[in-house]
């Protein structure tokens, strides 16, 4: 069988050797309720606290400061709601972005059916917010600013210090969905000001279905799931022992390693960005410079995402495509369109997204491939005609 | 290998679309969807007795999308205008062994852009 | 180092070998996300459907009435959380008992504050309810009833299939909190009339931090998770793969071996129960015939919970208790006062449950090693008077 | 083995509590907790020449709750009425090498019973 090369590390990425590791014992002999007296369950109980000060330490937290759940979606989620139920009797108007993941943007809509304003702040070209149109877009009753560290379909990283300045400044929570971000990225919740910040294991070498909020010490947010009384009352039900010392096991690897992966992630990607970019009728899309290591995102005019996704999966490459054909629907995504790409092109979209485990070799079988699917696909293609017909000049 | 979503029929014709390519000669041509929603196809003919002698599309869309239109133009090559247009949706899906309910919504795609095609080459000889 | 006997199972169970091994692959090589279009994530996604055909056909349910969660707490969240929002419309009443689990309790809690009442039931000293009281219970704006099927405490059992029948004949809306009953009890909902369900995977050898929740087709229950649109947009959040899989296989082997393992497991229970119930000053909490197969709980007149657990667990003994002496207070459980244990008793409770991995070696040193704990505590407690003090006759 | 959660003290003196035991010939003895609540103590006495020559507890409640009356007869034992009283339960707690932050409020059943058994020893004489 051809070696598959795995392009698509922005949806999930293989979990680490130290994290399968690390969950293995876990998911054998230790297997103790963290709430339970006894000694297995002591020992469950301080695997997660140890799992708790390493992801903590991190991101520049106290242990006291970070709370497990399910993953990324729940822990934005959980900070919505819970800062719109603590931000009631203040205000009424949150500021976010119109690139955020839905897992912020479906609160979001469901806080304005229950008589909350929120703002969706436009983006540039590039997927970069203004930040003197944020400052203007604040009102007296904003309560709460969330935006993304870095978004997941083109890769551009968000000033989210400066907001977070500004935010404290005018005594503002803010909360930025760091799931694409950490791990990947250096993120200090004090010297950028965060008060929440999502993360989820799966995106960093840990395991799937286990993320974590991170809520500023006095900040008293109301919590989501309720129950047994678990992670100091806020987050209820029985932990997922093994998947939070899997994901503390995956951060702490990645924040040790974050330089040397950076140095050769970017590398890599810029040499397949610099590659495709050759290719009549492609387009980078998203922040040339303030990107994610990993992100190299395209359109390319006249080929349909998810049929450029499996003509790649048929040769052995895993990608994906902001456009996804799903029931009764082609759905294009949000984002692209914030940034300004007009239909057709958002239907074109490609995102491949790499990480440590990549290879040059790999780089070189999708430079490879690539060129020849579009030609394919082009040759049938009813909207291509040649480089400059769409884009123009 | 995609037997979990397509059939071998549907990855088939994907790969290897039959009769892809447009047509400068074409007696008539229809199209259906819009390119700006995601999917789009053009389908010309060649028609020589009020048979379909020659058969083409030129398509932007999805797996499904390819593999119909594909078949479309297979189910309808040399047969009669007539019996043409009552090729189906269904008779297309059936050709391919089956889609995924998600994707059942490709196939009309084919059909609507055959019956374009031969309502076109009616309205033209009228 | 001794052996140890792990008599904790009602808590949480050591993960089984066929469900270890049905998620070591989805931890290591299937990796995908099943929202991706490329074999590995279609890979990811057939398991995930897979493990909702097995999971739902154990209950008696269809795949698309399955939906996975991160838990019992979650599952539980949701169903009433959900159904409160469905019910809004058409009545304000819930009826419920005063034995549910916390993760019942709490979210009932937050609707009484959003201005819904809720009657929760009396239990008799088995922890039974009274299905006529029930019946009298019902208003006509009642539109949700949520009663556990079996406790976790103190074992109960109860009639959930009647109050499926009846519930029903009343239009109302029914869940049960089944965490306790999965896998070790033949539970059908088709049979049972039960309209939203439970399940906890680590209560029947599964992973921790898995769950599902059961929502009966035509219930169009709201989502509680929102997001990418997973679980067909009902729960959103990567899919955990492995979790998902491994409760599968674990419930799927419960079920197999239900009859067999309840035969064992009753047999040791009732060995433990008749050998404890011989000390002076110990009486059987819950049910006695009506009861899961693995419970076996107590009150140990004269001896505070915590103490007993922790000299059990000095002796290899792990087990558990409703009562927990923690934060700046001494809670007594809420389910001991349900059935009318008076103070300090409630105080002196002991839960051992038992599963299939217990031997009847385990049985023998928990009779063995008990009776001297308990005189060792008397010895010292100013509570302990004889036999007869406080039971009196 | 408890390391995590309790010191080896506290494990020493809740598995080998100390002065355990009631007394019938006490001088005096004071209490503190209710059992309804999970917690209660006993202290006893024995005072001569206004020293603490014996004294011996009892005890329902949980592992810091016991290992916290049995340092208290120590720290007790031997000192003075005037000495015995001064015992605060930051001393227990230091005797103990420490307790779990949520445990703490079990060092104070034995400052206070101690306490309680001392005045109870004066109203008696006095
Ligand atoms: C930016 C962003 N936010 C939130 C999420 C949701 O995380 P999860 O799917 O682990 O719940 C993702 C990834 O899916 C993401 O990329
Ligand atoms: C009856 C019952 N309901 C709900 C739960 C919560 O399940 P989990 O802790 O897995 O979220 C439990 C167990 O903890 C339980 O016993």
């Amino acid at each position: 069988m051809m070696k598959k090369v795995y392009a698509d590390n922005a949806a999930t990425t293989r979990l680490c050797k130290p994290a399968l590791d690390a969950m293995l014992p876990y998911l054998t002999n230790e297997y103790g309720n963290p709430s339970a007296l006894h000694a297995l369950g002591r020992y469950a109980k301080k695997a997660v606290e140890d799992a708790r000060e390493t992801t903590a330490r991190s991101i520049g937290a106290r242990p006291e400061e970070l709370y497990f759940t399910s993953g990324g979606t729940e822990a934005d989620n959980w900070a919505i709601q819970g800062a719109a139920e603590l931000g009631k009797n203040t205000g009424r108007h949150i500021l976010s972005t119109k690139i955020e993941h839905h897992a912020v943007l479906h609160p979001l809509r469901r806080l304005e059916k229950q008589g909350y304003e929120v703002t969706y702040l436009d983006v540039d070209p590039l997927g970069q917010i203004d930040l003197n149109a944020l400052e203007k877009a604040i009102r007296d009753d904003t309560f709460l600013i969330t935006v993304m560290a870095a978004n997941n379909e083109i890769g551009t990283i968000l000033p989210i210090a400066e907001i977070g300045h500004l935010a404290k400044e005018k005594g503002i929570l803010f909360h930025t969905d760091a799931v694409q971000a950490i791990g990947h990225l250096p993120i200090d919740v004090e010297a950028m000001d965060i008060d929440l910040l999502s993360l989820a294991g799966h995106k960093f070498g840990g395991p799937k279905g286990v993320g974590a909020l991170y809520i500023r010490q006095g900040i008293r947010l109301p919590s989501y799931i309720q129950g047994g009384g678990q992670e100091r009352d806020l987050r209820s039900g029985t932990e997922n022992v093994a998947g939070i010392v899997g994901l503390a096991a995956a951060l702490a690897t990645s924040v040790t390693n974050m330089k040397i992966n950076t140095d050769k992630v970017s590398f890599l990607r810029n040499r397949l960005i610099e590659g495709l970019l050759e290719i009549p009728g492609s387009r980078l899309t998203g922040d040339p410079v303030q990107r994610l290591p990993g992100n190299a995102s395209f359109i390319f005019e006249g080929a349909e995402g998810e049929s450029m996704i499996m003509m790649l999966d048929l040769n052995g490459i895993c990608a994906s495509s902001g456009s996804a054909c799903s029931s009764n629907s082609h759905e294009s995504s949000h984002i692209l369109r914030a940034i300004g790409i007009p239909q057709p092109l958002a239907h074109s979209s490609l995102r491949l997204s790499l990480n440590e485990e990549n290879t040059i070799e790999d780089i070189d079988t999708i430079l490879e491939k690539l060129p020849l699917i579009l030609t394919r696909l082009r040759a049938i293609s009813p909207v291509w005609g040649g480089y400059g017909r769409t884009f123009g000049t | 290998m995609f037997c979990e979503i397509f059939t071998d029929t549907v990855i088939e014709h994907f790969m290897c679309p039959r009769n892809a390519g447009s047509m400068t000669d074409a007696d008539s041509e229809g199209s259906s969807g819009d390119p700006d929603c995601g999917d789009s196809l053009t389908i010309y003919l060649k028609v020589k007795d009020n048979v379909i002698e020659d058969i083409s599309f030129m398509v932007f869309g999805c797996v499904a999308a390819v593999a119909t239109s594909s078949m479309t133009t297979e189910l309808a090559k040399g047969k009669t205008l007539e019996d043409a247009s009552k090729v189906t949706d269904q008779d297309i899906v059936d050709a391919l062994g089956g889609l995924p309910e998600n994707k059942l919504h490709c196939s009309v795609l084919g059909e609507s852009a055959l019956k374009q095609a031969i309502q076109n080459y009616y309205a033209k000889k009228a």
